[in-house]
């Protein structure tokens, strides 16, 4: 920042503030220790009164850097939003006097709390500057889709639709991919009760016919770098050319590969040619094309057909899948339909175990029931090659055999999901249980990279379970590792033809989120809007690699000396790299190992003999810092000697501020942060995870200073914990009483 | 008067659920401009009132919190609460929209240091926690809500109690002169975003949830276990609140019968999965506490099946393939008694069980084609993906039954068509 | 076997429930039927059936032919219809029993003995000479049908029930001789003849 | 306004000195004091009652139904159809309904209704409606109270609605789980309803208490149990099998389980009679087996 820092300080006097606390006191400190050159005290600071008090200074007197001492930083956002200034909340509502009690006694201790906040605010705010966007921005606004099936056609359509150039790559030599490959659909529409024309053949032609969208037939990404707004990929077609061509995000659309039915021979694939899997049975409907259908063995046609579910998924079976496919319910009932629909004569039956038709789904099974296909619960044991099938009636406990004419198996879908980072190093694996992923690797596309990302964590976008690329995050079905780049359609989860364009017109729409942040410089959700963005000081680095590593989002690789090149784009603003550094040389113009190791040590500290001991909590802004807020709103008291800071995330917590807290006299440090494992809860996917294993180290820190370990605790808040929050504190007062104050108490 | 700017380039969302601020939060970050209303006094909708989500069992509000703080930020978004829209006229790019705002009797100077609340005694019913308890004539409806400010109820504006509120408040933030307001709002797209309501359980006559006390909905069993809920996170009998142990849970309730429901609800096995699971967190292993589950197919759907096997391995939890054929009371302790048989080999039970969830299948709560014509509905009155309904989306639950995660993905998509038509007018007017 | 039964085995082999859909009053629901179960307990004498409703459709499906027309499940039908009002799938449940149990009986297959399929026989036979129900022979008839010492036995037992009737004039002593049915006997002797030949060719059972 | 009149179809057990005769002579009076005619249906014949499917079939039991409504359309041309009997109510109504459904049915009934001399010029317009229909639709509950001159004060009744006037039809705005129109009607004549009185509409066995005596009787336990456990000092029903079967067995359920049952059976027409201030007589309660002395001794104060 050019212009010269001017601090000023606004304390409220409302919602009984001036009644608990001494304002004058307040605003001595905010000028003698905070150096603010304004001070000035309000009796309903977010009035328009008040705000206009403000503005008038940063107008009028250049001030820039303001502490606002008043109510949360999460309450009157609208009113205390200013641009282009360094904004400290000072809670003193919240955070001192609705959490502790309104008495005599208390008085002391309460103004205590205040003092410090405001302390600690004016400490912050010096040290903050107002971000400038980040710098390198880049402004390519064309959209890469990777996939010419429905799901990457609809993205490729609907992104156009919106006025915005596309890119389209498809491996095969037409657009269509699985669905041109139907006979018929699933009906999306009212009355939900007959198989509808997939369309396909338009949308191809839309797509062709669309002079917004530039269609790559043969070929593959051999190569992505850079970040959104300024993506680089290389993209290579069979005849043997390259093109690189530039794009500003990437919708993933690369689909799904059928469940090798070949592994199945218990249901008789590959013992009889008349056991065939749904995408066979498809094309004998095609074959067919409306009339009655032959089987593949002796041209005859079927009398009878037998469509066995869940067969190699929902499977406990190595080497099967464990999910469920979710459409193979509709789309035997749409198959079955194909036969009665031909021939009324036919018997078709579909042997299931849980028949999954949701929403209007129910219409359709009705409707296949009118038509006289016949549903039984059981369980198929066997094929054998001359097809009798044995299978097992649950409901009339019965052990039965038929020989149908045809057997059609539901098998399930396996995401062409490229390689796994996780599994093949890169980043530690925080996906959970990946069971079969690994074992379907191989499985059509599965295990070739989609991508061919350059990133230092990996060529494709991280799996979740199973080899899908879908997001961790119920609310966040878009929250991707890889900023920018979005999955959709069956390579991110199981789903049908409507979900997938659902899918595939959510994910065009985050694209294109995308390269418009990307364009001013902004962050990407959760900090959406953030103009911050890391930077870090080449001198001091000493390659370590730990913010290259732990980054949970890939935007940290290595230049050609091995000193780590931020991708700002990519960046989400978590501070997970600050955290990492043993060397402190990464910071946020506004969050930085200074903003928060200043304030801590803004506190006043008393005495090793003044009975006043000093907890630290470094809490979540997401979850814990809410928590501590609803402690306070319902009046949930809690020990006055407890001081709060909240952070962006634990990932962005540098144990030098815990040593540095241990150092200049506090009792105790509680890091608060969001649940970890394969439910983490962490929108920053492993910054608590990362802050429990940093401070399970920081065990040897304590020891050499010899103080007992129990001083520093990480806990998992949950953001409804207000109790609980309440109760750790107080634990934790109640453990300095019991193992006596810090002596580093100068 | 409440005066909102907005232009045939502007997005107008109806309700603030899950879905409507996603569609909105999504646009504005785009950079459209988005006039967001809902008609409750707080933003959140129906997952504002779950206890956890399925399958990872998290908290909802985690996510709110998240949404709110990119709302607020948002300097593109307006939000207009205790806001319906009652008509829209006009067509693509080019909309009416005619709204009402019921007074709130609270303006933006409220600060929510509930010293209006303390002023006052009368209650009235807590809406929030489905009228299990009550709550202050005066309240913040609910931890989180935002806007968090307080609402007056208005069957105590005009009366002692109104000015004690009134009287009790230091920042001139209660009004108890607002009247009913009507704006029209011209706007280029619409995005519907109404939600869902739960079937009303007392049409389901054989399980007499108008008749049981010790017979709850689904809905209802999610507020008992939220600690600021009616019950403070206990799972307690209606009829002797005494802690419920053996539950039962019976699916389809409502759902998939053509004398409710046609459709299936989709998010109701599931649910019961997970409230299943509430058991054994409430109980820990307690002999007593068990879960019963009784469905006709139980639907977990791709990677939800993960879920539905852990659950199979708890030996707290059961599953009865069977459709209870009706309920009856223990006259002496007031326990549901389960009539019906198992047809996994016909095995009839009467199974008595200490409390019954029914889960309650999810229909439209706001029928568009009361307000407008032209969009298509299908029988169950969900809005379809269809080309005759112009610049109207249907999102989330209004669209279809959908879980939280897919009517987010539906509400992201329903931005981008709402995106594609302002785009459309500013090119035109470019 | 009786010659209709065997007729209908040869017309319907290997499909029951074509046979079902064809010959049974409101067979073609059975289909429809998603096994649920809600029949199965809502039945009063569900206790009492070998086989519930829903088992019944699953069997018919499965083509348990035997089976399913000689149980005398379906007899214990008192058409009290609560498994049609709660039926998710609106089947005519209570119809298919009758029409199951009619069926079976007209084939010469239902059981023999079952006290319910001989007693709507007397029932039917009765309205049917006189057009209308003359309760003393009804009953008279239903005690003695398994022979006149049952009979005097099941007499004796009933006859509370019966002077009761007697004494407050809800039961004709001498309704034997003087029962008044329609007077159109002819009439309707001759519309049932042909509704029962109508129904009968329609079934192919002529 | 003009007088009331209906198609009235009695059936079989209204005849005289048949099981439920005192049923039909309590309508005739409240139909005094209602002031509405019922023009019987000439020569009706059985409806064929639910157990006729067996033998009788399909088509043949229709038939049954079809003369009935062909008679009416003949001599009581635009009446509606009204019976006191559930059975006849339910099955005219279902042969009304499956006629307006299947063309197919409606000319294999014309048919073999030739054959009768009857030409039914079926059209399903005319409404198949029972009794209670009528009273609540026709009149509603305020009008019903209002001819009350002897309120049946302190009785406490149970309304045993039973199956047949409750399914697979009804009543209009009653559940098939808890219909209220029998609590509602007692409450109307003064007497006290037994709300929460748990087996109304529990199955009786219907016709099965001829053929599965030991299996209905459990189920006539249960009702009459019911009725005790919850206060209740008499039983109201609208349907001759539910009364004749609750009424009529109780001794012999006494005898098997030993228990002390001796519980008047009504029909909701007698406490009406009664409470209309009609004779004891005229309200047909000298038809009942256990005697309604409460409602006597109302009936014979002045």
């Amino acid at each position: 920042m050019a212009d010269e820092m001017k601090l000023a300080a606004y304390i409220c006097k409302g919602c009984g503030l001036a009644d608990r606390l001494d304002i004058g006191q307040l605003k001595q400190i905010a000028e003698r220790e905070g150096k603010a050159k304004i001070v000035r005290e309000h009796d309903f600071l977010c009035n328009s009164e008040g705000v206009g008090m403000i503005t008038k200074d940063i107008e009028g007197e250049g001030v820039n850097h303001i502490v606002i001492a008043a109510c949360s930083r999460r309450a009157k956002i609208e009113a205390f939003n200013f641009d282009k200034v360094a904004v400290n909340r000072t809670n003193l509502r919240e955070g001192v006097i609705w959490s502790q009690p309104d008495t005599d006694e208390a008085r002391e201790l309460t103004q205590d709390m205040a003092d410090d906040y405001v302390r600690m605010g004016c400490a912050e705010v010096v040290k903050m500057q107002i971000p400038t966007a980040n710098p390198n921005a880049g402004s390519n606004k064309r959209i890469l889709v990777v996939g010419g099936g429905i799901s990457g056609m609809t993205s490729a359509l609907e992104a156009a639709k919106a006025g915005y150039e596309v890119l389209l790559v498809e491996k095969t030599g037409a657009l269509g991919g699985m669905v041109a490959k139907l006979h018929k659909r699933v009906p999306d529409l009212e009355p939900f009760k007959e198989p509808a024309d997939t369309q396909i053949d338009d949308m191809i032609k839309a797509v062709n016919e669309n002079s917004k969208i530039k269609v790559y037939l043969n070929s593959r990404i051999t190569k992505t770098s850079g970040a959104p707004g300024q993506f680089s990929v290389n993209i290579s077609q069979e005849s043997g050319g390259t093109q690189t061509e530039n794009v500003g995000a990437i919708v993933q659309a690369s689909g799904f590969t059928q469940f090798d039915a070949s592994k199945l021979e218990r249901y008789g694939f590959g013992r009889s040619k008349d056991v065939v899997d749904q995408m066979g049975l498809e094309e004998l409907a095609k074959a067919a094309n409306g009339g009655v259908i032959k089987r593949p063995s002796d041209g005859k046609e079927v009398k009878s057909v037998v469509f066995l579910q869940c067969t190699g998924q929902r499977s406990p079976k190595e080497g099967e899948l464990s999910y469920c496919s979710g459409h193979c319910c509709n789309t035997s009932i749409k198959q079955a339909m194909y036969f009665k629909d031909a021939n009324p004569e036919v018997d078709a039956m579909v042997l299931y175990t849980d028949l999954r038709t949701p929403g209007n789904g129910e219409d359709f099974y009705r409707s296949a029931q009118k038509k006289g296909v016949t549903f039984t619960k059981g369980w198929p044991k066997e094929v054998t090659a001359d097809l009798h099938l044995k299978f097992k009636d649950v409901i009339l406990n019965d052990e039965v055999e038929v020989q149908p004419d045809l057997v059609v198996l539901a098998t399930g879908m396996v995401p062409n999901s490229g390689v796994d980072v996780e599994a093949s190093g890169g980043a530690p694996n925080l996906g959970g249980d990946d069971d079969d992923a690994a074992t379907v690797a191989g499985e059509g596309d599965a295990g070739i990279s989609v991508l061919n990302l350059t990133y230092r964590q990996g060529k494709d976008l991280p799996h979740l379970r199973h080899g899908f690329s879908d997001s961790h995050f119920i609310c966040f079905p878009y929250e991707t590792r890889r900023t920018g780049i979005y999955a959709c359609g069956p390579v991110r989860r199981p789903m049908d033809i409507s979900q997938a364009v659902e899918d595939a017109t959510g994910a065009a729409m985050k694209a294109i989120q995308a390269v418009e942040n990307a364009a001013q410089g902004r962050a990407a959700h959760p900090r959406s809007g953030d103009l911050s963005f890391p930077s870090f000081r080449k001198e001091g680095c000493t390659q370590c690699k730990r913010c290259t590593v732990e980054c949970p989002f890939g935007a940290i690789d290595e230049d050609e000396n091995r000193y780590p090149k931020f991708n700002e784009g990519r960046c989400r603003r978590c501070g997970t790299c600050m955290g990492a550094c043993p060397v402190r040389v990464i910071s946020f113009e506004n969050y930085s190992v200074d903003t928060v190791g200043s304030q801590l040590k803004a506190v006043d500290m008393p005495d090793e003999f003044s009975e006043k001991p000093r907890i630290l909590v470094l809490a979540c802004e997401n979850d814990a810092y809410p928590a501590l807020d609803m402690a306070g709103m319902s009046r949930t008291k809690y020990s006055p000697f407890v001081r709060v800071i909240p952070v962006r995330c634990l990932g962005s917590v540098n144990t030098i501020w815990v040593s540095d807290a241990m150092n200049s006299g506090y009792d105790s440090v509680l890091l608060m942060g969001c649940k970890r494992g394969d439910d983490y809860q962490c929108h920053f996917v492993r910054g608590s995870e990362i802050a429990g294993v940093r401070m399970s180290k920081i065990g040897d820190t304590l020891q050499t200073l010899n103080l007992e370990p129990e001083r520093v605790q990480t806990y998992e808040i949950a953001i409804t914990d207000a109790d609980r929050v309440a109760q750790l504190i107080d634990d934790a007062a109640q453990m300095v009483e019991k193992i006596g104050m810090s002596p580093f108490k100068f | 008067m409440t005066d909102v700017v907005a232009t045939n380039e502007t997005i107008l969302v109806v309700g603030g659920g899950i879905s409507g601020m996603t569609a909105a939060i999504e646009a504005a970050e785009c950079g459209k401009n988005v006039v967001l209303i809902e008609k409750s006094p707080a933003l959140g909708g129906r997952v504002s009132q779950l206890y956890k989500y399925f399958p990872k069992l998290c908290i909802p509000t985690c996510g709110l919190e998240i949404n709110v703080r990119r709302l607020r930020f948002n300097k593109r978004i307006r939000v207009l609460t205790m806001a319906q829209v009652s008509a829209i006229t006009g067509d693509t790019g080019n909309y009416t929209a005619t709204i009402k705002i019921t007074p709130r009797y609270v303006n933006e100077n409220c600060t929510a240091c509930g010293a209006c609340a303390d002023a006052v005694s009368a209650e009235v019913d807590n809406a929030f926690n489905y009228n299990m308890n009550k709550t202050k004539a005066v309240f913040l409806p609910f931890n989180m809500a935002y806007p968090r400010r307080y609402v007056i109820d208005p069957s105590i504006v005009g009366t002692p109690e109104g000015e004690a509120a009134k009287a009790a408040c230091k920042y001139d933030a209660v009004d108890l002169s607002m009247k009913e307001e009507t704006l029209e709002l011209k706007v280029g797209a619409i995005i519907w975003a109404t939600g869902w309501q739960p079937y009303d359980a007392a049409k389901i006559q054989p399980y007499g949830y108008d008749r049981f006390a010790n017979v709850i909905t689904s809905v209802e069993f999610e507020r008992m276990m939220d600690k600021a809920g009616p019950t403070g996170g206990k799972i307690l009998r209606p009829s002797d609140n005494k802690e419920a142990k053996n539950i039962a849970f019976i699916q389809c309730a409502g759902s998939r019968d053509r004398n409710h429901l046609t459709h299936c609800s989709r998010i109701c096995c599931m649910a019961s999965l997970k409230q299943s699971t509430y058991v054994g967190e409430q109980y820990g292993d307690d002999e007593a506490a068990k879960a019963s589950i009784y469905y006709i197919d139980i639907r977990a759907i791709d990677r939800f099946e993960d879920f539905y096997k852990k659950v199979q391995e708890d030996p707290k939890v059961s599953f009865i393939k069977s459709k209870v054929a009706n309920i009856t009371e223990n006259q002496e302790n007031r326990n549901p008694i389960l009539h019906g048989v198992n047809t996994e080999g016909y095995h009839r039970y009467d199974n008595e069980h200490d409390l019954v969830v029914l889960a309650i299948g999810m229909q439209p709560s706001a029928d568009i084609t009361q307000v407008t014509s032209g969009v298509h509905t299908d029988a169950s009155g969900f809005i379809q993906v269809h080309a005759d309904n112009g610049g109207i989306f249907g999102a989330g639950c209004a669209s279809n039954a959908l879980d939280v995660n897919r009517a987010v993905q539906n509400a992201t998509a329903a931005a981008l068509r709402a995106i594609q038509v302002v785009n459309r007018v500013s090119g035109a007017e470019a | 076997m009786t010659d209709a039964n065997t007729l209908m085995v040869e017309k319907y082999r290997n499909s029951f429930l074509k046979e079902v859909e064809a010959n049974v009053e409101e067979g073609d629901w059975v289909r429809m039927c998603m096994q649920c179960g809600v029949c199965a307990g809502s039945c009063p004498l569900g206790p009492h059936w070998a086989h519930p409703p829903q088992e019944i459709f699953m069997m018919i499906r499965a083509g348990k032919r035997e089976e399913v027309l000689t149980s005398d499940s379906m007899w214990m039908c008192t058409s009290c219809y609560n498994c049609i009002v709660r039926c998710p799938r609106e089947l005519p449940i209570t119809h298919i029993m009758h029409g199951l149990a009619n069926y079976a009986h007209r084939l010469g297959i239902a059981p023999k003995m079952n006290p319910t399929r001989r007693f709507a026989k007397i029932f039917w036979d009765n309205i049917a000479s006189s057009g209308r129900v003359n309760e003393l022979t009804l009953s008279i008839k239903l005690y003695f049908m398994d022979g006149i010492a049952s009979g005097i036995k099941k007499g004796l037992e009933m006859m509370g029930v019966g002077l009761g009737l007697v004494k407050t004039g809800r039961l004709n002593p001498l309704g034997l001789i003087s029962h008044s049915g329609v007077k159109d006997t002819k009439g309707l002797h001759a519309m049932l003849k042909k509704a029962k030949e109508i129904e009968d060719k329609r079934k192919g059972l002529a | 306004m003009a007088k009331k009149e209906y198609s009235f179809y009695p059936g079989c057990s209204s005849e005289r000195k048949a099981s439920a005769s005192n049923y039909l002579v309590s309508v005739e009076t409240i139909s005094k004091t209602l002031d509405f005619k019922l023009n019987e249906i000439p020569d009706w014949n059985c409806c064929g009652a639910s157990i006729g499917y067996a033998e009788g079939g399909e088509l043949p039991r229709h038939a049954m139904n079809a003369r009935n409504i062909a008679l009416s359309e003949k001599h009581n041309a635009g009446q509606d159809i009204v019976a006191t009997c559930a059975a006849c109510w339910l099955g005219t109504k279902e042969t009304h309904e499956r006629l307006s459904k299947s063309s197919q049915l409606l000319a294999d009934t014309k048919e073999a209704l030739k054959e009768a001399g009857l030409d039914l010029d079926y059209k399903g317009e005319v409404p198949i409606r029972h009794m209670v229909e009528v009273l609540i639709e026709d009149y509603g509950y305020e009008e019903l109270g209002k001819p009350v001159k002897k309120p049946l004060e302190g009785i406490k009744i149970a309304g045993y609605v039973g199956c047949q006037t409750n399914r697979p039809f009804g009543v209009a705005g009653e559940s098939f789980e808890n219909p209220k129109y029998l609590d509602k009607l007692t409450e109307t004549m003064g007497a006290e309803p037994v709300e929460s009185y748990d087996q109304k509409v529990t199955c009786c066995g219907g016709a099965l208490a001829f053929s599965e005596p030991e299996k209905s009787q459990v189920q006539i336990k249960k009702i009459i149990e019911s009725a005790y456990d919850h206060g209740a000092e008499m039983i109201v029903t609208p349907c001759p099998v539910c009364q004749m079967n609750v009424e009529v067995y109780q001794d012999q359920i006494n005898k098997k389980y030993n228990t002390k049952f001796k519980i008047p059976v009504t029909y909701y027409s007698q406490l009406m009679a009664v409470a209309y201030g009609s004779s004891a007589k005229e309200a047909g309660l000298n038809g009942n087996i256990v005697r309604a002395t409460r409602l006597e001794e109302i009936a014979s104060k002045k």
